[in-house]
């Protein structure tokens, strides 16, 4: 299976053009494999859980609000505008590459920009708030994803552990879409200069063709990437047990019940004051996060 | 001596019949028995340099018989140009060469060989590469310097001064000036000073027969077909090419679809099939050249960037011109067109003082050749516009200011202060005018008619009108023919049967018993001049006039030893010598091959004159014994240098909203000496001026920048001139005044009609845009509309190569 | 209605059991000319439907002849490389200049730019089939009255051309003349007398 | 790999006699097969080696596309049918004459004896570098070599252009668009008809191809309606050479005046863009007007409204202009 495009030059040289189209298939069953195993997981294997009870909920969190907030509106907005830019930039990419054409290139690029600008602000903002802590995956992360795994392995019993704010699956994926991003924000400001824009003309000769070739790799197996993550992505969006998080992501709060249900209230306290309990560097962490919404 | 009879006589061409039923042989009509085919590899790069072949894959291919490469093939310093090369620097320069059953086969095998190259830095545009930094066509430099190539680089200011538009003018190699005080002094007595960028374009010659060839080798001889303008001279390059005598080469071109310059000694290419039938132990190897192949190494007239400054009095007279031109040359050898283009500047205008600055640039892209009327071609229509520009700043009739500058029999001209052997200029510019109506006409100069514009131009031509010193042959059989023996070559433009008629007249001979012998070496053929740069009709008629001569004191002097009397009692004429008052008494032609043949000596061919070359020696003796033989060189005195001169009047319409134009009227009027052949004259002065004005329209070359490759390798974006692209009818004259020096008093006439089309279409097209803009080609649709709608400015740039 | 007149009804109904027979007859022509021509090999699918054969024969200058053809063979190659008749030149291959003109069914058509295939079946005539032993056709008559061409490697195409247009159009006038033969070029740009002895091909067609 | 660009490589040739067949032949070959119309596109590819096929299937021995039929409604035109043909048709030439002008001005006589109308309006893009093999975005690569700072693009596109700044060459393609023509298309399932206005294709919809038509449809036939019979037609092509040249832009135009004024145009501009554009703006700002001097300056304006000439190819913007005047006015100046 051939893994890259090439072409001969005018030359007969021949030239990388970018990563096979084989591959964005791979990405694409890869995803569709995913969810299928999960669908199946989670409806035939994994223990039924039942929501807590009222009074669970209340001993569990007597403090918290009737709507705890997870997501103010300014990261809601990001969030859909960001969604709304992939999205746009995965269909108008990879649909005609599928066969459906339509025009495609100037959405992808305003598109493309929408993502540059959210990735350069988002990277600002982090870099100023300097909260990186609360996205680093650290040693308890891990420890507490192998649980869940073998929890998951062994479906009977065993009391699966519950993350903080953001679950170590959060943290990955975003980390996944972060570098997958970049790659294609990158390259694929670069690639701008290929076409003709509001912004320059057309300059292919800017850059040898082998770096262009190496590139388009990149931008290729990013959009790969985010082919299939983004496919899981929505399906979790759209699966009852996790549409909360997306009411969440729409509604910016979770139920008390949602929270004693999927988070651990020492990792992530809330308060109907939501005033920060301070202890363990990680509580603190969690508390800037909460902090920064 | 008889009457001329034949010499400005309409006598259809021996070989037409051949030509118009489709039994003509062109070099790629021959077929043999176990013929083989080649396909080259041409190189995709501009330059580079062949790191490794591999051409196992392609060997074993089946129906692969022979594989040739550049190790096999002589190679010589630069700027000696191989047949096949291991460093291209051209795309398309041939790299290797097939040999297979069939021409699929060899393409197929082409596309199994496994070819790694080294790209080496490359030049497209002469001015890129004289910038500081920029790149060089070859290793060892970038232009000219003399016969060496070396750097020549100019200083980033130089450009800077040029500005966008601008021609920019760094030191060059090459400089002449002449005239008292220089033009320095010719500037300061003028009265009006006019100065232009000046712009003349690259194009492929594009002869509609490619240089396909064909060879085989038998006893040890070379047998080759292939098209060629010159049989005697390209049978002596192709042997000097392959290092072998000329006697072991069978050299075969009967017909020639066409050259214009570009296969005056035939091709370098043309050796493949001799070296590849060589390898496959003689069979006949076909090389059909595509027309792919002819655009990458069939040859280019070189473009030139440049300027012109002039001065003129108020009488019109030019005081001065300071001619400035960079030449591109091409991959190969050193062209010398910039420098004809001031020769003939410098008699078309007879300046009083001139200055002239060349460099010559090489560039990756094809070789360059002459193309019809080299460098005059190119000169005449950059130069005419700026005239008339002059004369509309003088308020002088065009027409006039150049009588005023033109040359007379009396002129002097140039830097060598040249004499003409004969000048009828004036006599010409008169002619066209008063049937052109110039007068009448030029009066609607700028009429508009809705979105069309009336435009009238005029333009004066000239170049070298022949060669002397050549040899003439000639046999009379004992079947009384007179066979006239031809090396010339037979490329459309019938010169190979019209000076053979100079021999037939000086013997008065009825051209019916004359035969021409021509096309193949086999035939024993005279030392001849290449048929190029408007020679032959000169070189030829003088040739055949001495052999004819040389023939009749033969003839006479066997009358006298067979029937008594002096030589000088007898006469020739009619296929006889005879006693001059008693034509009762001599010999047929017949009678007289029969006792030549008897007598041999110097009658038979077995005693030859001195002073002829070896190749009509080694001919003449092999024709030994077959008859009466006359060989014989010209001696004719040829005292001063020969020019033809060509008037070309145009009336056009442009269509100032599309940028098209339509010819209304065309005439020209040549002075060309006497006519040896009207119709075919006319034929040649008229398709002159069409191909001339084609150029300066649409035929063209274009080449990108940053690939160095050629993108116009089709006919159709070559476009050469269609049969709609000019009037139905030209008009056509010739001043038929003999030129002193030849007896037969013809001149040459392929060249000059070029330069004064593509003249006289610019010059009407920069009338009838108001004089704004039109020393520039081609001047297709978008240049007109450009320069239209801005007044004078080329949107492409005025100095932009290949658009 | 009007419908496409290239084959005429009889081209049309010639038939396979004839066109067989004529090959087996001609079997030594056809290997004779073999040599030249690798076979393609690619024989295969011949009973798909649509599929053609190798062995074909062509109607040249009214005269039928068996040839070995390959798919991909134009009917210029057919004509110079098998059949002998060189008078149909190649000067481009890609229908840029007129060169190969010939008549299929009367029609100047482009010899490089069409299959042999295309014309199985249909009269093809080239310069070699116009004179009648010495006696030159009047269009050649014109031609040579005229005083021809320069170089002539463009001639006979333009001669095919005037005698396919002059059948359309046997009263040109000059205008159209020049038009309907503005599919050749001659490099030589012996435009002018070309056109003057076209019409006069005109008028030579007009009186026989 | 070395390169050759000449010598036709060996594939196979089907001659069906039916549509279906044709079709079948098609799909069962796959991507490798390749229709023959008059083949003049054809042969380039092929010839140049810069497109390889493994079968060609000809349409040249199915009866019935080679017929022009006059209908209740219009008039048929086989796609088979030889420009030339087109050209002379009595009823093309009376009733739907800017169709016979545009199909008069292709290349040369011998090309519109071969060349077919559905070749015609099917023929792939001009690029010269497209053309000479470059793997250029149309050709499936990721690079435009006619749009850069250096590029030799004084024939490309002004208008519509999206990464691929080619143009369609095509003459009789304007002309079938300013008659509302319909594009009859045979695939496996049946019959489409198409609006010729909707059958051909940008690069910005799909820049590897210039039509609607998959791969295994054939274009059967071209209907033109009587809707524009007998309009004010207007075609001009404008080109470095009178014969055998693509344009460097063409227009073609029906008009039909009512009283003194404009009721409904269709304006159709060629070789500005990757295919015909119809000037619908043009369209509707003339109707109702006189079709006088100042309509003409007004729509020439608006012709050329949002156009992107590239380095070498400015003029076609006041090309396209006096063009489009030039329809309006019915004449040259």
């Amino acid at each position: 299976m051939e893994l890259f495009r090439e072409v001969f030059n005018p030359w007969g040289q021949q030239v990388l053009i970018g990563i096979s189209w084989v591959l964005l298939y791979a990405a694409i069953v890869a995803g569709a494999a995913f969810i299928i195993g999960h669908a199946v997981y989670a409806g035939f294997i994994a223990p039924k859980e039942t929501p807590p009870s009222d009074a669970e909920v209340k001993k569990a969190a007597p403090d918290a609000p009737a709507h705890i907030t997870r997501h103010t509106l300014t990261t809601r907005l990001s969030h859909w505008v960001l969604a709304a830019a992939v999205l746009t930039l995965l269909v108008t990419g990879v649909v005609p590459i599928l066969g459906i054409k339509f025009p495609w290139v100037t959405l992808h690029w305003i598109a493309g920009l929408v993502l540059a600008t959210y990735t350069v602000f988002h990277t600002v903002h982090v870099l100023a708030r300097r909260n990186l802590g609360s996205m680093w995956i650290g040693a308890g992360d891990v420890k507490e994803m192998a649980l869940r795994i073998k929890a998951m392995a062994a479906p009977t019993g065993v009391d699966i552990p519950k993350s903080g704010k953001w679950g170590t699956e959060n943290k990955a994926f975003h980390h996944m879409t972060a570098a997958a991003g970049l790659a294609v924000v990158a390259t694929g400001l670069l690639m701008m200069l290929r076409v003709n824009t509001i912004f320059a003309t057309a300059n292919p000769y800017i850059l040898p063709d082998s770096t262009w070739g190496i590139l388009f790799v990149f931008h290729g197996l990013g959009a790969v990437v985010f082919v299939g993550a983004i496919m899981v992505h929505i399906y979790f969006a759209l699966h009852p047990e996790k549409r909360w998080i997306t009411w969440s992501m729409i509604r910016g709060w979770i139920s008390p019940r949602d929270y004693v249900w999927h988070f651990d209230p020492v990792k992530w306290p809330v308060s109907s004051k939501s005033a920060p309990v301070s202890g363990s560097p990680r509580r603190e962490a969690a508390a800037s996060a909460n902090r920064d919404q | 001596m008889a009457e001329s009879n034949l010499i400005g006589q309409d006598i259809v061409s021996r070989d037409l019949v051949a030509k118009i039923t489709g039994r003509a042989k062109y070099a790629e009509d021959y077929r043999a028995e176990g013929m083989l085919f080649t396909k080259l590899l041409l190189s995709p790069l501009p330059h580079a340099r062949v790191v490794s072949i591999d051409l196992s894959a392609a060997l074993a291919h089946p129906g692969v018989i022979a594989i040739l490469t550049a190790d096999e093939v002589p190679q010589d310093e630069f700027p000696f140009e191989p047949c096949l090369t291991n460093e291209p620097r051209y795309e398309g320069e041939p790299i290797l060469a097939v040999a297979a059953v069939d021409e699929m086969t060899a393409a197929d095998a082409i596309e199994l060989i496994r070819i790694e190259f080294e790209p080496l830095p490359f030049a497209i545009d002469p001015l890129d590469s004289l910038r500081p930094g920029g790149p060089n066509a070859t290793l060892m430099g970038n232009a000219y310097l003399g016969r060496e190539v070396g750097e020549v680089k100019w200083e980033q200011s130089v450009f800077d001064a040029a500005g966008p538009d601008g021609m920019p003018m760094g030191p060059t190699e090459d400089e002449w000036e002449f005239g008292e005080g220089g033009v320095e002094a010719g500037f300061a007595k003028a009265d009006v000073i006019v100065e232009e960028v000046i712009y003349s374009h690259s194009a492929t010659h594009h002869p509609l027969e490619s240089r396909t060839a064909m060879s085989y080798w038998q006893n040890g001889k070379l047998y080759i077909h292939c098209s060629v303008q010159s049989v005697a001279q390209s049978r002596r390059a192709i042997a000097d090419r392959l290092g072998m005598p000329f006697e072991d080469v069978v050299f075969v071109s009967e017909f020639c679809g066409g050259g214009f310059g570009s296969k005056i000694r035939g091709s370098v290419t043309e050796i493949i099939p001799s070296l590849l039938s060589k390898k496959a132990g003689g069979r006949p190897v076909m090389m059909r050249v595509t027309r792919n192949e002819e655009t990458a190494f069939g040859r280019a007239r070189p473009g030139m960037q440049g300027w012109v400054k002039m001065g003129f009095r108020r009488d019109g007279r030019m005081t001065a011109m300071d001619l400035y031109l960079v030449q591109d040359t091409g991959s190969y050898a050193r062209q010398g067109d910039t420098s004809t283009a001031a020769d003939c500047a410098s008699l078309i205008y007879t300046p009083e003082t001139m200055r002239f600055r060349t460099v010559t640039v090489l560039t990756n892209t094809p070789p360059r050749a002459a193309q019809r009327g080299p460098g005059g071609a190119q000169g005449v229509p950059m130069l005419e516009p700026v005239v008339d520009r002059a004369a509309r700043q003088l308020g002088m009739d065009r027409l006039e200011i150049r009588r005023v500058n033109g040359p007379t029999a009396a002129t002097r001209f140039g830097r060598g202060n040249t004499q003409l052997t004969s000048c009828y200029a004036p006599e010409a510019l008169s002619r066209g005018a008063e049937m052109f109506n110039w007068s009448e006409r030029s009066a609607r100069s700028g009429q508009r008619n809705g979105s069309k514009v009336t435009g009238v131009g005029l333009a004066f031509s000239t170049y070298y009108g022949g060669t002397s010193g050549w040899d003439g042959l000639l046999v009379i059989r004992p079947d009384g023919k007179l066979y006239i023996h031809q090396g010339v070559g037979n490329l459309g433009t019938h010169a190979v049967m019209d000076t053979a008629r100079a021999a037939a007249d000086v013997l008065g001979s009825d051209w019916e018993d004359c035969e021409v012998v021509w096309g193949s070496s086999s035939l024993h053929l005279p030392h001849s001049s290449t048929s190029s740069g408007s020679q032959t009709t000169h070189a030829h008629t003088r040739a055949n006039h001495a052999v004819g001569m040389a023939m009749y004191g033969l003839l006479q002097e066997l009358a006298s030893l067979e029937l008594g009397g002096s030589p000088s009692s007898y006469a020739v004429g009619n296929g006889r010598v005879y006693r001059i008052g008693s034509p009762g008494s001599g010999l047929t032609f017949a009678q007289a091959a029969q006792r030549a043949i008897t007598r041999g000596g110097k009658f038979s061919g077995a005693v030859l004159p001195d002073d002829i070359n070896e190749m009509t020696r080694n001919s003449a003796t092999a024709l030994a014994g077959q008859g009466l033989i006359a060989a014989a060189k010209d001696t004719y005195p040829h005292t001063a240098r020969t020019y033809s001169f060509v008037a070309t009047f145009a009336e056009v319409e442009v269509d100032v909203e599309t940028g098209m134009h339509r010819v209304v009227e065309v005439t020209t009027v040549a002075d060309c000496g006497t006519v040896v052949h009207p119709r075919s004259l006319a034929a040649q002065a008229n398709a002159g001026v069409i191909q001339g004005m084609g150029f300066a329209r649409s035929h063209k070359w274009s080449i990108d920048p940053t690939w160095g490759v050629h993108l116009t390798k089709r006919l159709e974006a070559a476009k050469p001139p269609t049969i709609l692209d000019g009037p139905t009818q030209y008009h056509f004259a010739a001043v038929d005044l003999p030129d002193p020096q030849n007896p037969v008093g013809a001149k040459g006439i392929g060249e000059p009609p070029v330069g004064a089309g593509s003249g006289a279409l610019l010059c009407a097209i920069e009338d009838a845009l108001g004089g704004l803009y039109g020393s520039h080609t081609p001047m297709s649709p978008d240049k007109v509309l450009s320069i239209y709608e801005n007044e004078g400015r080329v949107a492409s740039g005025r100095l932009a190569i290949h658009v | 209605m009007e419908t496409l007149d290239l084959r005429s009804q009889a081209e049309r109904s010639f038939t396979r059991r004839t066109f067989i027979k004529g090959v087996i007859a001609a079997g030594a022509v056809v290997s004779s000319s073999a040599y030249l021509f690798r076979t393609n090999g690619s024989s295969a699918s011949a009973q798909a439907p649509g599929s053609v054969e190798r062995l074909i024969t062509l109607r040249v200058n009214g005269q039928e002849r068996r040839v070995d053809v390959l798919k991909q063979e134009t009917l210029a190659t057919t004509l110079r490389y098998k059949l002998g008749l060189t008078g149909t030149k190649i000067g481009c291959d890609r229908g840029d200049c007129g060169a190969c003109t010939v008549l299929v069914g009367g029609v100047p058509t482009y010899a490089c730019s069409l299959l042999t295939h295309q014309v199985r079946g249909r009269e093809v005539t080239t310069i070699e089939g116009l004179a009648n032993g010495d006696q030159l056709h009047p269009v050649q008559q014109a031609v040579y009255d005229e005083g021809g061409f320069q170089c002539a490697f463009c001639a006979p195409g333009f001669i095919m051309s005037m005698v396919g247009f002059l059948q359309q159009n046997p009263s040109p006038t000059i205008d159209e003349m020049a038009s309907g033969i503005s599919g050749n070029i001659c490099r030589c740009a012996d435009y002018p007398k070309i056109l003057k002895s076209a019409m006069r091909a005109a008028e030579n067609m007009r009186t026989v | 790999m070395a390169i050759v660009h000449d010598v036709m490589p060996a594939y196979e040739l089907f001659q069906p006699t039916d549509v279906e067949s044709a079709i079948t032949l098609l799909r069962e070959h796959g991507d490798g097969a390749r229709i023959l119309g008059g083949g003049m596109d054809t042969w380039d590819w092929l010839k140049d080696r810069n497109k390889r096929i493994t079968a060609l299937v000809d349409l040249g021995g199915i009866p019935g596309l080679q017929d022009i039929k006059v209908t209740a409604d219009g008039i048929e035109i086989g796609a088979m049918v030889p420009l030339s043909v087109v050209a002379r048709n009595a009823d093309v030439v009376n009733s739907y004459t800017v169709l016979a002008r545009a199909a008069g001005r292709v290349a040369s006589p011998q090309i519109r004896n071969q060349g077919t109308i559905g070749g015609n309006v099917n023929q792939d893009v001009r690029c010269w570098y497209y053309r000479s093999g470059w793997p250029c975005y149309r050709a499936g690569g990721n690079i435009c070599y006619a749009n850069t700072p250096q590029s030799l693009n004084r024939e490309h596109a002004i208008l519509d252009a999206n990464r691929c700044v080619a143009v369609s060459p095509s003459d009789t393609a304007p002309a079938l668009v300013a008659l509302d023509a319909k594009m009859i298309v045979q695939t496996r399932r049946g019959v489409r008809e198409i609006n010729a206005a909707d059958y051909f294709l940008g690069p910005a919809t799909d820049i590897r191809r210039t039509t609607v038509l998959k791969h295994g449809e054939v274009l059967t036939s071209i209907r033109i309606p009587k809707t524009w019979s007998g309009a004010q037609f207007y075609f001009e092509k404008v080109a470095d050479r009178k014969s055998w040249d693509f344009p460097l832009v063409n227009v073609a135009s029906a008009i039909r005046m009512e009283g003194g004024s404009i009721a409904d145009a269709r304006i159709v501009v060629g070789a500005v863009a990757a295919r015909p554009m119809r000037l619908r703006k043009v369209e509707d700002a003339i109707r109702g007007k006189a079709a006088d001097e100042a309509t003409a300056a007004v729509a020439g304006e608006l012709a050329v409204r949002g156009a992107v000439p590239l380095r070498l190819n400015g003029y076609k913007v006041p090309l396209m202009r006096n063009l489009v005047k030039r329809a309006i006015r019915g004449q040259e100046a």
